[in-house]
This record gives structure tokens, sequence and C-alpha cells, in this order.
């Protein structure tokens, strides 16, 4: 068996966005080879430490790869992968900035430092304003600049603060000393959350997502709504249940902006009357909840609830994205009926907001049910009656908008208004294949999830409080 | 001293954000804030009385008197980045003058 | 009182009465059929359901016939709202144009057997209307009238004592106007026919 | 098993029903009459009316108008086969209130079926008269035989009847409650003023619009051993049925001919007039006589 | 054969029937009704000692009586529908995707009756919730969908809840030691039974709850609707018998206030389900649309079978067994009727109908049985169950809930009435002369429908020992008896058959006076008596709009739970512009003032 280092997975993207430059032509095989190799890479990894620069730790740069990472690093490669077979001749320009994402979220991923995080954040941003340029939505784009600027301002000022407190920068060593002596560490604490929260999309700070997200095509919106979100929320997942040690209060101040943030982002996409609208807002309510439960205590289950609304998410942008460029609009009205001649998209489509609003057979099915169980085990009855009033309104305007997508428009008979052409027979077949293939995973991922959740409990093992997580699996029922 | 003067030019930069709705000046005042988070955290560092934390002939191995050279290292990195945000942003400027012929964003926001 | 010493004219057009042979022996289908006859006849006779169509003035001496002081009712005889239920329908007064096609309808619509009373002179003449030119003047060519009731109008007392004459003709089988509009259909037509003209348009607001 | 016997007792309660309601209501006109001054029929003069009807040749709107008819007829004669008359019980047993109810009321249905069937709008409009005055009145009525149920702890019709004969009657624990059942009873007879349905000048006898020869015959028929079901119940659950047959005949006859008496006296109410009515005095008062029985003699635990 | 194999047989012929009628449209329908017919057969001929199969994780099966019964009824529906439904020529019927759908409902219908657990019940009942979403989405509406899945969603999570509740606690989840286990220690057990019965009643159509049923009903496709009112709906009775009857509210509130012998919060229940019978009742008698009507008489209906279920005795829950599958025939009957009309007329406005008994006499006959069922008429088995009822509201003297029967009863009367007459009887219209009978298909469902509907009322014994079968299983301490033909009731004895007989001596009497009697003459329907007046218009001479106005006046003005939803929707409207105004504008400065606000806020609240 190979060892591979991790190191490869953010250096051979980063060589390989600037090696393009000088091979304009074949950009898009630049593209396709390096996150292909990505993926191969991280099969291949194994878990452990990493250090760079060979300095010891807590000195220097290390990359970690443990479960968690590993899982992500999967996950998030492979839906890059399936987004880079997508490439257009728009794409072709963007192959550098793609690339340099692949590895800043690699490296945001990856890394045990929290400087080297902040750079990583900081060279995503930037890629991902390149790359939302695309969409020549320039005032929204400079709204997430700004906004994405004063996050990690905030993350640095926070991490400033840390570092004046604890001198040091390496994640374990800080989670050590922050245990030892947590007082004093809150302001710091907030100000990094905050930061962060810019990029998770948590309520008050989200606007930008609107804007990006509302214009999205087939590209930017998986990439921005789904895998940027999700990533992000992965690194919250790590640095919130890993390394800082919060009291109840700011526990409770953070949960509140998470609980609002759920509220008013379901209420948002239940007002929406556009597909993408819907998407992003309930998007943000998703990112409302998984924070609340990383923050809360339940990070095995956040972990599992952000891959599965990461791929849900990722195909229905990516369709939404996709019927938006064809039909010209991605109002109801506009699309209703789109199903009746894309059946396959519609299935996909279908597939994945039934997961997304928790629907049995579907992968969301079992995390949700998962979330609940571990909530109610801890003998808290609000939160998920909350959450269960929350999946209610999500479940009804993701319903309403499917159900529109497939219902025949009025005094329609045979035929379609909408047709879905495909300008190009590769963009349409990879759109078919891409979608397909990560439904059926969600089926499949529904019906067997055993693996899934143990993988769950092996990254996140036991919570923050210690008590130990209680999965209900198909194929064993209830476990520890 | 330093640090609430390095924090009080952050301040002024956000609220030059909060304020200003012309994108030439909002890029200024986010300048201006990084340029106080940048202060800020070479502050950090700082110690009184120490020395510059270089190697040299004249102090060839004491580290026990330097300041913490970190934070200049990472402010340095810091200010690599605010370059390239910066210039993406005059890139969104001008990209955003030609779409819409101003640069005030509640006129552009009002016209659209 | 005696028929034969009335003018022709007074009495309805009628078809002559068909006498059946009595068998001689035992009871044969035929006069089986004959009892029963009777028995229905007794039953018809004492229990008459009135339909009254109230095309003229004569109407108004019906309410005395019903009430306290003549109190058709021991013979039987009740007011009924529909031709359904009725046995016999009441002309009380001239027919004219339009009032013919709707008691040709209403008669039409009656279950047999059924019996026809005319109220005054108009029925039989047209009456003091009887230069009137929608007023038709003889009921009997359109309708078979089993009993005319003399008086203009009617005096109560008549009307009571028509009535029990009807019972009297039905009990003893001579009511047979029913019969007759069922053998001479055609003639009946033609006569309706030529008095009320062909309707062309069919629909609610023209006739 | 149900012996033929109590078949032949049963057919034979149906055959009595029909003939002594038929003569009572010969009475009941010949009352009605007196009272308004005039001599009136003889009092076999329904029967006289109802030879005649089967003996005319009438028309038919097709085979539902037949078939309802027959249900209609069939559903009153299954009635009257169960209902208990004094000592006399044809069916032991199965003299269940509730069944008696609903069977009745697939003769009341057959009736509207077969006005339906007719095709004419009055006959419907009748039909719905009919049916909203019968959730007025049938509706105080049942819940009140409910609470005299649930005290008598049976359902059997005779059951309730020989109970009262020990206990006492039931108009004595719920005197209101017996005027609310006399109010539903007087409705269910069609006697004035709750004939609105049959109003003949208004809707040309509602129903009955199309009915003509034998078809108002049956309905004829129906209707009287209908009658004499809705009186024998009420005599037996209300006025403790009765020892002997002269007495149930007694009070047969006095609920009857105090109901045509009151009939006579009174004018017409208008539809609206009817249903609010309903709604308004005889459910008012139900519920107080239901509350009132509560506390007397169920009481809440 | 077993269980499992059964459902996922079921299962995969509806992906297979997807992929061959996308090929060959016409079989889509054949593939339904083979696939629900072998079900049927086996499921009648397996009996309810069919194994459950062997355990597939979570999915494990078991079949009881009650199971068994549920799915009898059930499959029979889907069976009778899917014969009905062969000839039919609707768009929506054809559609590759119906067949899949259809058979997934029933397939996830089966494994809720049978499944050993509350997840795998949970799990079958949601799919059973979206695939029938999906087929009511193929009919013409917007509304009826998204307001089904709403409200059953809301049923669903009710019951998740309550399902979690129990698993967390008790750390099972097994369905009987679940909820005996809850009865031992009440601690939740009373949220478990509110929200267990609640998620009942949305799928019942229970007052506050009945709102998905008369625009699901509407807008479904024509051969979707029987098997939805008649089938689909009925899954919510299971689990609150299941609840009932593991876990009865004098269980666990034994020493609490009492009303009649009943604990108070059955007595609330038992009201509002009363509620529901007189508020569907008089809903149902405004409608204008004949399946509105029935979809407001469904939610009246489930009224009765949550009467029976509460009360708890032998003879109540009797009844609503019984109530359950007289109302699945009765409805699926007279919604594939209103099927046929819909597909040859293509409205199910009473007013726009009219006289079709003349065109189509046989179908009439199956809906007078359906009707006549539903009114609670003897010979049919809606009387059955409604006299279990009535005597056992009688014997426990609950005279409020027995005035809202009898009321239902009443009352639906003058509903059934209405939709015999405007659709039925009274005036053919012109344009409807050329009118076919059903087809064969149609007719045989029908005639299985009704026949049942018929035979089990006249002779319900057999029924009825089953009930006491299943009861005994769900362990009542007494069951409901039989003696030879007649059912023993508390305070009466009821002889289907005899009344039967009775009835049908009056038949043969009525007979015999009505064929002696003068033939009669046979008219047209427009020769009618008109006062004399000339008609020539029959769609002018139909009596079908505000049938009952006089009554209807009375309750023009009863306000209308919908219009709390819609509040709710415009309320949850309202929140997302606030937030959307508030929180996304596209302006960095007030991204930025939010970001500063918040932090400040924080960080106050930190310092504080």
């Amino acid at each position: 068996m190979m060892n591979l280092n991790p190191v490869l997975t953010i250096a051979l993207p980063l060589i390989l966005a600037f090696t393009k430059i000088m091979y304009r032509r074949i950009a898009n095989l630049f593209l396709i080879v390096g996150s292909l190799i990505n993926i191969f890479v991280v099969m291949f990894l194994k878990e452990g430490q990493y250090l760079m620069g060979g300095y010891r730790p807590p000195f220097g740069i290390i990359l970690q790869v443990d479960t968690y990472a590993l899982y992500s690093l999967l996950v998030l490669n492979v839906l890059f992968a399936a987004l880079m077979l997508l490439v257009t001749k728009k794409a072709e320009n963007l192959t550098s900035s793609s690339l340099i994402a692949l590895a800043a979220l690699n490296g945001l991923i990856l890394t045990g430092d929290l400087f080297n995080l902040f750079v990583f954040l900081e060279i995503a941003t930037i890629a991902a304003l390149i790359l939302v340029s695309s969409i020549k939505k320039y005032h929204q784009a400079f709204n997430y600049m700004v906004a994405g600027a004063i996050g990690s301002t905030f993350y640095l000022l926070g991490l400033g603060l840390l570092y004046k407190q604890y001198g040091t920068l390496n994640m374990a060593r800080m989670h050590e000393l922050m245990a030892a002596s947590p007082s004093g560490s809150a302001v710091a604490v907030i100000l990094i959350f905050i930061g962060l929260a810019v990029e998770i999309k948590l309520m008050p700070f989200s606007s930008w997502a609107a804007g990006v997200l509302k214009n999205a095509d087939e590209w930017i919106g998986p990439m921005i709504g789904a895998i940027y979100g999700g990533v992000m929320m992965i690194v919250v997942g790590r640095l919130f249940t890993d390394i800082f040690v919060m009291d109840a209060k700011v526990r409770l101040m953070l949960s509140l902006l998470t609980l609002i943030t759920l509220v008013g982002g379901e209420a948002a996409a239940f007002q929406s009357r556009k597909v993408r609208e819907v998407l992003l807002y309930s998007g943000v309510a998703q990112a409302g909840l998984e924070a609340l439960l990383i923050l809360n205590g339940y990070p095995a289950i956040g972990f599992i609830l952000v891959l599965s609304n990461m791929t849900a998410k990722y195909v229905m942008f990516l369709l939404a994205g996709y019927m938006a460029e064809e039909a010209g609009g991605d109002d109801f009205d506009r699309l209703t009926g789109v199903f009746r001649s894309n059946p396959v998209h519609g299935f996909a489509f279908t597939v994945a907001g039934l997961s997304l609003a928790g629907l049995p057979l579907f992968f969301g099915f079992i995390v949700k049910l998962n979330l609940l169980y571990n909530l109610m085990l801890s003998h808290s009855y609000w939160l998920p009656a909350l959450i269960l009033s929350a999946s209610l309104v999500e479940g009804i305007y993701m319903l309403r908008m499917i159900l529109g997508l497939w219902r025949l428009p009025e005094g329609h008979r045979g035929g379609l208004q909408v047709r879905i052409l495909g300008s190009s027979h590769r963009r349409k077949y990879a759109v078919y294949t891409i979608s397909m293939v990560l439904s059926l995973a969600l089926i499949l991922f529904g019906l067997a999830p055993d693996n899934a959740l143990s993988i769950a409990r092996r990254a996140r093992g036991a919570d923050t409080d210690g008590k130990p997580l209680v999965l209900i699996t198909m194929k064993g029922g209830i476990g520890q | 001293m330093m640090e609430l003067l390095s924090l009080s030019l952050l301040f002024l930069g956000i609220y030059g954000l909060v304020t200003k709705h012309h994108i030439l000046k909002m890029i200024v005042s986010l300048n201006v804030m990084e340029t106080g988070l940048n202060l800020f955290i070479t502050t950090l560092g700082y110690q009184e009385g120490q020395i510059a934390p270089i190697l040299s002939s004249q102090f060839p191995s004491s580290a026990l008197n330097f300041v913490d050279p970190l934070p200049q290292s990472l402010v340095l990195t810091s200010i690599v980045i605010g370059v390239g945000t910066t210039a993406v942003a005059l890139a969104y400027a001008i990209k955003i003058f030609k779409d819409h012929g101003c640069l005030d964003l509640e006129k552009i926001e009002g016209r659209l | 009182m005696p028929k034969k010493q009335l003018p022709s004219r007074f009495y309805p057009v009628k078809h002559e009465m068909q006498t059946v042979e009595a068998p001689a022996e035992k009871i044969s289908p035929q006069q089986r059929a004959e009892t029963w006859e009777k028995i229905a006849q007794y039953f018809r006779a004492n229990s008459l359901w009135m339909l009254n169509y109230c095309t003229g003035c004569c109407a108004i001496e019906l309410p005395l016939v019903m009430t306290s002081r003549f109190d058709m009712e021991r013979l039987g005889m009740m007011p009924m709202a529909t031709p359904r239920q009725a046995d016999i329908l009441l002309v009380t007064g001239y027919a004219s144009l339009k009032t013919l096609r709707r008691l040709i309808y209403t008669y039409e619509q009656m279950g047999t057997p059924k019996y026809v009373v005319a109220f005054g002179p108009c029925a039989v003449n047209g009456g003091i209307y009887h230069d009137a030119y929608a007023v038709l003047n003889r009921l009997d060519l359109y309708l078979p009238v089993d009993l005319y009731i003399a008086g203009c109008m009617p005096k109560p007392e008549a009307v009571m004592s028509g009535f029990m004459k009807l019972i009297e003709l039905i009990e003893s089988g001579k009511a047979t106007g029913w019969k007759d509009y069922e053998q001479r259909y055609e003639w009946y037509k033609k006569n309706q026919l030529e008095a009320v003209g062909e309707v062309f348009i069919h629909d609610e607001f023209h006739e | 098993m149900i012996a033929y016997q109590s078949i032949g007792t049963a057919l034979g309660m149906a055959l009595f029903a029909w003939l002594m309601q038929t003569g009572l209501s010969g009475v009941d006109r010949k009352i009605t009459a007196r009272i308004q001054k005039r001599r009136g029929p003889v009092w076999y003069q329904n029967f006289r009316d109802v030879f005649k009807l089967l003996n005319k040749r009438s028309v038919t709107h097709g085979w539902i108008f037949d078939l309802g008819l027959l249900i209609a007829l069939a559903g009153a004669i299954g009635t009257a086969m169960f209902m208990p008359m004094a000592g006399i019980i044809p069916l032991q047993g199965y003299d269940n209130f509730f069944m008696i109810t609903y069977l009745a009321a697939l003769g009341v249905f057959g009736r509207a079926l077969s006005a339906g069937a007719s095709g004419n709008p009055l006959a419907a409009i009748g039909v719905m008269r009919g049916l909203t005055q019968n959730i007025g009145y049938k509706l105080p009525y049942m819940v009140l035989v409910i609470v005299l149920i649930n005290y008598y702890k049976t359902s059997s019709i005779s059951g309730i009847a020989a109970l009262q004969q020990v206990q006492g009657w039931s108009v004595l624990k719920m005197p209101l409650g017996v005027l609310v059942a006399f109010i539903s009873l007087h409705g269910m007879l069609g006697k004035k003023p709750f004939d609105t349905y049959l109003a003949p000048s208004e809707v040309a006898s509602g129903p009955m619009v199309e009915f003509g020869g034998k078809y108002l015959g049956l309905l004829n028929i129906a209707h009287e051993i209908a009658v004499f079901v809705e009186i024998s119940l009420f005599v037996n659950l209300f006025l403790g049925g009765g020892a002997t047959l002269a007495e149930f005949l007694l009070k047969y006859m006095a609920v009857y001919l105090l109901s045509s008496c009151l009939g006579a006296v009174m004018g017409r109410l208008r539809v609206e007039q009817v249903v609010r009515f309903y709604y308004k005095v005889p459910i008012g008062l139900t519920i107080l006589q239901v509350l009132l029985f509560t506390l007397l003699y169920g009481g809440v635990s | 054969m077993n269980w499992l194999s059964l459902i996922v047989s079921l299962f995969l012929t509806g992906i297979a029937g997807y992929f061959i009628a996308r090929i060959k449209p016409s079989l889509g329908a054949w593939i339904a009704m083979a696939a629900s017919c072998a079900a049927l057969l086996l499921v009648l001929l397996g009996g309810d000692a069919l194994p459950g199969g062997p355990a597939w994780g979570l999915i494990r099966f078991e079949v009881t009586p009650l199971g068994w019964f549920f799915s009898l009824l059930i499959i029979l529906v889907f069976s009778t529908n899917g014969i009905g439904s062969l000839a039919a020529k609707g768009r929506q019927h054809r559609e590759p995707v119906y067949t899949m759908l259809y058979l997934f409902a029933l397939a996830a219908s089966l494994g809720v009756f049978a499944a050993e657990n509350w997840l795998a019940l949970f799990i079958f009942w949601e799919i059973a919730v979206w695939s029938s979403t999906f087929a009511i989405g193929l009919g013409n509406g917007r509304k009826g969908s998204v307001s089904y899945f709403g409200m059953s969603l809301l049923g669903s999570l009710m019951m998740l809840f309550a399902i979690l509740a129990m698993g967390s606690a008790y750390q099972t989840f097994q369905i009987r030691e679940a909820l005996t286990t809850a009865l031992q220690n009440p601690g939740p057990a009373l949220m478990v039974f509110i929200l267990m019965l609640g998620s009942s009643m949305v799928k019942l159509g229970i007052m506050p709850f009945h709102i998905w049923m008369p625009p699901a009903y509407t807008e479904a496709p024509d051969e979707f609707a029987p098997a939805l009112a008649g089938g689909l709906s009925k899954l919510g009775a299971f689990t609150a018998f299941l609840v009932s009857a593991y876990l009865p509210i004098s269980g666990f509130m034994g020493g609490s206030w009492r009303v009649k012998g009943l604990p108070a919060l059955s007595y609330g229940l038992v009201l509002l389900a009363s509620a529901s019978i007189v508020f569907g009742t008089l809903m149902a008698i405004r409608q204008e649309d004949a399946k509105k009507l029935l979809a407001y008489s469904s939610a009246a209906n489930g009224g009765y079978i949550i009467i029976g279920i509460l009360m708890g005795t032998s003879m109540s829950v009797s009844g609503a067994l019984v109530h359950l599958l007289a109302h699945a025939l009765a409805t699926t009957t007279a919604f594939s009727v209103l099927a046929v009309i819909v597909r040859q007329t293509g409205t199910s406005r009473m007013d726009a109908l009219g006289g079709l008994a003349h065109r189509m006499p046989l179908t009439f006959l199956a809906f007078l049985t359906a009707i006549l069922s539903l009114v609670g008429l003897p010979p049919m088995l809606g009387f059955v169950s409604k006299w279990l009822i009535l005597q056992s509201l009688a014997s426990q003297g609950l005279f409020l809930p027995a005035a809202a029967v009898v009321f239902g009863s009443i009352g639906s009367m003058l509903y059934a009435f209405r939709i015999l007459s405007t659709v039925f009887l009274g005036q053919l219209k012109p344009r409807h002369r050329a009118l076919q009978e059903s087809s064969p298909g149609v007719l045989l469902s029908l005639a299985i429908l009704s026949g049942a509907t018929m035979g089990l009322g006249v002779y319900p014994s057999g029924l009825i020992q089953y009930t006491a079968k299943i009861e005994a299983s769900l362990g009542m301490s007494e069951t409901v008896q039989t003696a030879g033909l007649s059912i023993r009731g508390i305070n009466g004895n009821l002889n289907a058959l005899l009344i039967m007989g009775a009835f049908l001596i009056g038949m043969v009497i009525a007979g015999a006076i009505f064929f002696k009697a003068p033939r009669s003459r046979k008219v047209d329907l427009m020769d009618t008596y008109t006062a004399g007046e000339f008609i020539y218009s029959p769609e002018l001479y139909h009596y079908g709009t505000q049938f009952a106005a006089p009554f209807e006046r009375i309750y023009e003005k009863l306000p209308s739970i919908s219009r709390v939803y819609a509040a709710l929707a415009s309320l949850t409207d309202d929140l997302g512009n606030l937030v959307k105004y508030l929180f996304f504008s596209p302006m960095p400065s007030r991204t930025a003032l939010w970001i500063s606000v918040v932090t400040i806020l924080l960080i106050w609240g930190e310092v504080l």
C-alpha cells in the first residue's frame, strides 16, 4: 500500500494551476487530471500527523490527517472532480482559480495550524471571488468580498488575541492550553466564530450568499453553495469541537445566533418563489442547524449532516443552475413542468430534495433520525420540536417546488413548454451522470447507512461532553 | 497604547465600511481596517526594551531578549493577502464602473 | 234530469257505448274483469280528487263548495296539487288560445281514468266571450268533457249537484270521456291543431 | 332461530298497523272537518282512496322511480314487523331502537330516491326540505331516546316499555323531553305547521308531485305504516307502552288525535321559520332536559 | 411466501412497471392491477398466519390480526381500484410513473401494517406519504398535493417525535413493548399519546387537520382518488388502534377527573372527533363539487372511527373496525364511480351533471349501495358499524358525542340524497345523452366492492368474529360477542339477516301490490308537472345548486379552519420577507453594519 503525503493534495493543484498558464489550450485537461489525481491521492492517504519543514509540533505547520479530515477530503474531492467534468468554454478561464480553490479547500481541511488556516481561508476566498466574477454580477461579488474581508479580519483579530494569551498557533497545543485555563478567551472565540460565520452563511452575515447564489450557474452554485459551505462547516466543526473551549454563556449566545438563522432561513425559503432562492435560503437555514449541532456537542451528527446536505445541495444547485441557464430564469412559473421532458434531472432533483427534507429511503432521513434521537437522549425536547417544526416548513416548500417542477402547466396537453435541449452534448450528459450518480448514492446510503454512520462515529467518536454517540442504524438497530 | 491605537484604526475602517457607499471609499476603508489589524498583530509580539529577533554578530545566540518574531511574519503574509484582496476589489470596481457608469453602490442598487 | 230533452249542443260529443252480452254459465275472464271494474268504479266514484284549472271566473265558486257550507269532502272529493294525483280536471270558464294548450298538456299528464268537468256557458259556446278573438267557443272539440255545469257563474248548489251527477255517471260506468279521447285521439289532435296552431320556437320564452 | 310463528305475528303486526292507522287517518280527517265545522268524509274514506289509486293507470319515470317506491314500502313494512305493541312482541329480542330508526330511515330514503328520480325539481326541493326538517326533529328525539336507553340499560323497545310499567312512565322523568319528543313527532307526522315540505301550492306537494295512481297508493300505505311506527315508538318509549292492548291503543289514539287536533288549528310555517324553530326551541329544550336528567338520575362521577 | 418478500416484490414490480410502462404505456395499468390482485390473493390465502419473513436490520415484519385486517382492506381497495382503472384513458393514469407510485404506496402501506417496530412503521409510513403525494401531484391542481403533503408531514413529524421520545426514554422501538413500557412509566406517556393520536387524526382528517382532504381528493388523478380516500387515509386509524390499545388513557391518567367513566382527556378527544363529525357534515352539505362533498364526509366519518377507538369498549372498538371497512368500501366505490363520471363528462360539479342513472344504471346501483352504506342504512355494512358505535355510546351515556353521531347520520341523509339526486337523478343534460355505461372492468370492481358492502351488511357475523379476534390480540379483556347470526350488544342484539329478511318480505308484499296494479305508462323525464308551463331545456329544469339553501343559511358564517392555516402560511411569508429585507440586502455597508452590531452585542454579552 502506498503511503502518500497529504501535502500533495494541496501542492499538486497549486502547481497545476500555475503551470496551466503556460498551456492554455489544454486547460481542461489540467482541471480534470488535477482533480482526478487528487482523488487518487486522497484514497491512498494514511491517518497521522505530517510535519511541514521538519519542525516538531507545536512549532511549524503540521497537516493533520484523521478520519474526519480523510472522509471530508474524500467527499470534497469527489464532488469537486465531478464538477470539473462539466468544464465549459467559460470555465476554461477559471481553471487556475478552480485549482487554487481546490488546493485551498484541501488545505483548510488538513491544516493543523490556526494561522495557516487563515491563509487558506483567504486563498479560498480570493479564488471564490474570481470564480464568482464569472457570473458577471460584480456588485454582488463586491458584497461578498467586503463581507469576506471583514470576516477574515475578525478571524485574524481573534487569532491574534488567542496568540497573545496562549502563545501558540498549533491547534492541538492551543486546545491543551485552552482546556487548562479557558478564562479570558471568550472574546477571541466569538471573533473567530463571527469571522467564520460569514463563510458558513450564518444569518446576519450572509447577505453575500443571496447575491451570489441567486444568480449562480451550474458551476458556481454547487461550488459556492455546496462545496464551500460544506468545507467551511467542516472547519467550524473542527475548530469548535476539537480546539476551542467555550463556557456555557458563549455557547448559548452563539446557539441563539444559529437558531435565528435556522428559523429565519426557513421562513425566507418558504417565501421564495425561485428555485435557486429557495435552495440558498434553505442552505442558510441548514447551516444554522449544522452550526447549532456542532456548538452544542453533537459533532458527529453535525458532520454527517454536513456531508449529506452538501451532497444533496450540490445536486440541486447543479440542476437548478443548469435549468435556469437553459430556461432563462428560475422562477417556478417559468420552470413549471420542466421535469416532464427531463425525467432524469427530475429524478435526481427529487431524490436530493426529499433527502434534504429528511424523507425515508434517502440518506437525509437517517441523519435526521439519528440527530433527533441523540438530542432526545439528552432529554432535550424543545430543540427537537423546533428542528421538527423547521423541517415541516422545509418539507412543505421543498415539495411545493418539486411538485411544481413536475406538474404540467395549466391548460397544457402533452408536449412541453420548457424543453431542456442541452447546449452541448458533453455538458448535458455530464449533468445527467453527475446528478444521477450522486442521487443514487443518496438512495444507497439511505438504504444501507450503517457504514457511513460508523465512519461518522469514528471521526467524531465522543462528543465534547464525553457522551457517547448512540446511533440508530438500519442493520443493527440501536447501538452505542 | 499602541494596541488601542491600532484597534481604533481598525474600527475606523469598519466605520468607513458601514457608512460609505462609494466603492473606492469602501476599498480604502478596507485597507485602513487591514492596516489597523496588521499593526495590532505586530504590537502583540512587541515587548518593551527587547531587541529585534535578528541573529547578528552582536547578538549571536541569546533568544531570551528577542521580541516575538512570529507576529511580524504573520503580518507579512497578511499584507500580501491584503494586497491580493485589494487587487480583486479594484478589478471589481473597474468592472462595476464599466457596467453601471458610476461607483456609488446606492445609486447602482437604486438603478437595478 | 232527463238528458234527451236538452238540446244536443249541450251534450259533449260522445262515442256510442258498446254493449257487451253477458256470457252464460261460468265466470269468464271477461266477466271477472267486469266485476272488478264494477268494484273499481265504486271506489273511483267515491274518491274524486280534482285539479282545478281556473281559466275563468267560475273558479270563485269552488271555495264555497270546499268549505263548511257545502263541504265537498263528504263526497270524498279533495283538491289536489298536481295532475298526476288528480282524477277530475275542472275547467272553470272559457278556454283561450293560450290556456287551451296548457289544458291539453295538463289533461294528458293525468292518469286514467280521468274526467273533465266544464263550468259555465263559456266552455259550451264561448258565453259572453263568444266573439272574442282569443276565446275558443267549444271545449268539447278539444277535450272530452264528461259534464257541464250550467250557470254564469254556477251557484255552489249547482256545482254540488253537478258533482253528484258526475259520481252517478262514474258509478254507472257512463263517464267514459277518457276512453273516447284515446280512441279518437287523431280527431281531437286535428281539432286542437286547427285551433291553436303549431308552435315553431321551442324554448321557455316563446309561448 | 326465529320461528315461523313469530314471522306470522310480525306480518300480522304490519297488516294491523296499516288497517288501524288508515282507519284512524279517516277519523283524523273527520275530526279535522268537525273542527272546521264541516261534516267530513266517512271514516273509511282513506281505504276508498287507496283502492281507487291502486286501480288507476299512472305514469312512471323509469325504474328508479319504481324501485325507490318499493324500497319505501318495504322499509315501512319491515319496520312495522319489529314494532312491539303492549305485550305483543313480534320478533322477541330484536326490537332494537336504533335498528328500527335506521330501517325506517331506509324507507324515507327510498321515498326520497323515488321522488328524485321523477326528474321534477319540485320533488327535489320537497325532499330537501323534508330532510332538513328531519335533522331538526330527529336529532333531539334520538338524543332523548339515547338518554332513556342509558337510563334503562336496554335499547329494546319492549324492554323500555316493560320497565316503565314498573318504574313509572318516562314522561314523569323527563317532562320537557316528552314535550320535545311530541314536537318532533308532530313534525315526523308531517302535520301543520311543519308540513312545509308538502306545501301544495308552493311546491305542488313536494316529493309527491309526480306520484299518481298506484304510486300514490303505495306511498299512502307506506306513510300510514310509518305513522304507526312513529306513534308506537312514542307511546312505547315515553308513555310506558301498555299493559294491555286496549291501554296501548288508547294512548296511541290520544297521541295521534292530539296531534291531528293541533294540526287542524295551525297554519303552515315557511321553510326558514321551520328550520329556525327546530334549531332553537327543541334543541335548546333537549339540552336543558339532558342536563337536568343527568343531574337527577345520571350523575357525573 | 412471507411478508418481506411480498413487500419487496411489490416495490420491485413498481420499478419494473415504470420501465415497462415507458415502453408501452398501456401496460402500466395492467401491471398495477395484476400486482395488487396477486397481493390480494396472497394475503387472503395466507391469512394472518403469514410469516413476517427474515429481519433486514430494522425492517422486521410481524403479521398481527389487526395488521392483517388493515392489509386486506387496503389491498382490496387497491386491487379493485386497479381493476376499475384498467380502461381509464386519462392522461395522468397513463403516466409510467403512476404505476410505480401506486405500487409503492400499496407496498409501503403493507409495510406499515406489519411493521414490528416503530421505526420501520415510520419509514414505510413516510414512503406511503411521499409516493401518494407525487401520485396526487399527477392530477390537475396545485393546492391538493401540497396541502396533503404539508398536513401529512405535520402528522408524521408528530409521530416521529413520539417514537423518538419513547425510544430515548425506554431504549426500545418495539411497538408493543414501547407502548406498554410507557404505560408503566407515565413520564412522557401523555405526550406520546397526544402526538400519536394527532398523527392519526391528520391522516383520518379529523377536524383541525381535515383541510388537506377536499383539495387532495378533488385534484388527485381520478384513478388515484379511490385509493387515497378508501385506502391510504386509513393508515391513521391503524396507529390509533395500536396506541389506544397498548397505551390506554385510563392506564396513565387513571386517577384523574372522569366524565361518564371516561378520563377527561379521552372525553375531550371524543368531543373533538364529534366536532369533526358535525363540522364535516355541515361542510359536506354545503359543497357544490361531488368530490369535495365526499371529502368532507370522509372527515366526518373519521370522527366515528376515532370515537369508537377512544371509547375503548369491546363494542365500540369493533364498531370502529367495521366502520373503517364500511367507509373504505363505500368511498372507494363512490370515488370510482365519480372517476367514471369525470372521465366521461369532464366535471365533478354536481350542478353540471344530472340524470346519469338513465345512462349508467349499473354504476348507479353500485353508487347507491355506497351511499346507503355511508348514511348507515340497513342492509349495508355502514349500518352495522353505526349500530355498534351508537349502542356503546348509549350504554356509556356519552350524550354529546351521541348527539354528534346522530347529527352526522341524519345530516348525511341530506348530502347523500343531494349527490344522488343531482348527479344521478333529475334531468339528463342533452350533452350527456351519449354517455356510456361504465366499462366491464369498472363494473367488476364496483360489483366486488358493493357486493362486499352488502354481503357483509347482511351477514356480518364472520366479520364481527374477526374483530373479536383482533380485540383479543390487542389484549382487550372482553371482546364483542356473537351468537349465531346475531351480534350481542350490551343492551340489545342485532341480527342483520333478520332485518334483511323483514325488508325482503316487505319488498315481496310491495312488489305484489305493485305488479298486481295496472301497468304504468313510461314517460320521458321532461314530461313532469310544471303547472301547465312548457319546458324545453333540461339544464334549466335541474335543481343542483345551493341545494339545502334554507339550512345552509343558518351556518353560512361558520368560520373556516383553513383560514388559520392560510394565516400561518402568510405569517411565515411575512417573516421570510422581513428576514430578506433585514439581512439579505445587497449593500455591503448593511452587512458590515450587521457584523459590527452582532459582534458588539456578543462581546457585550460576554463581558457582562
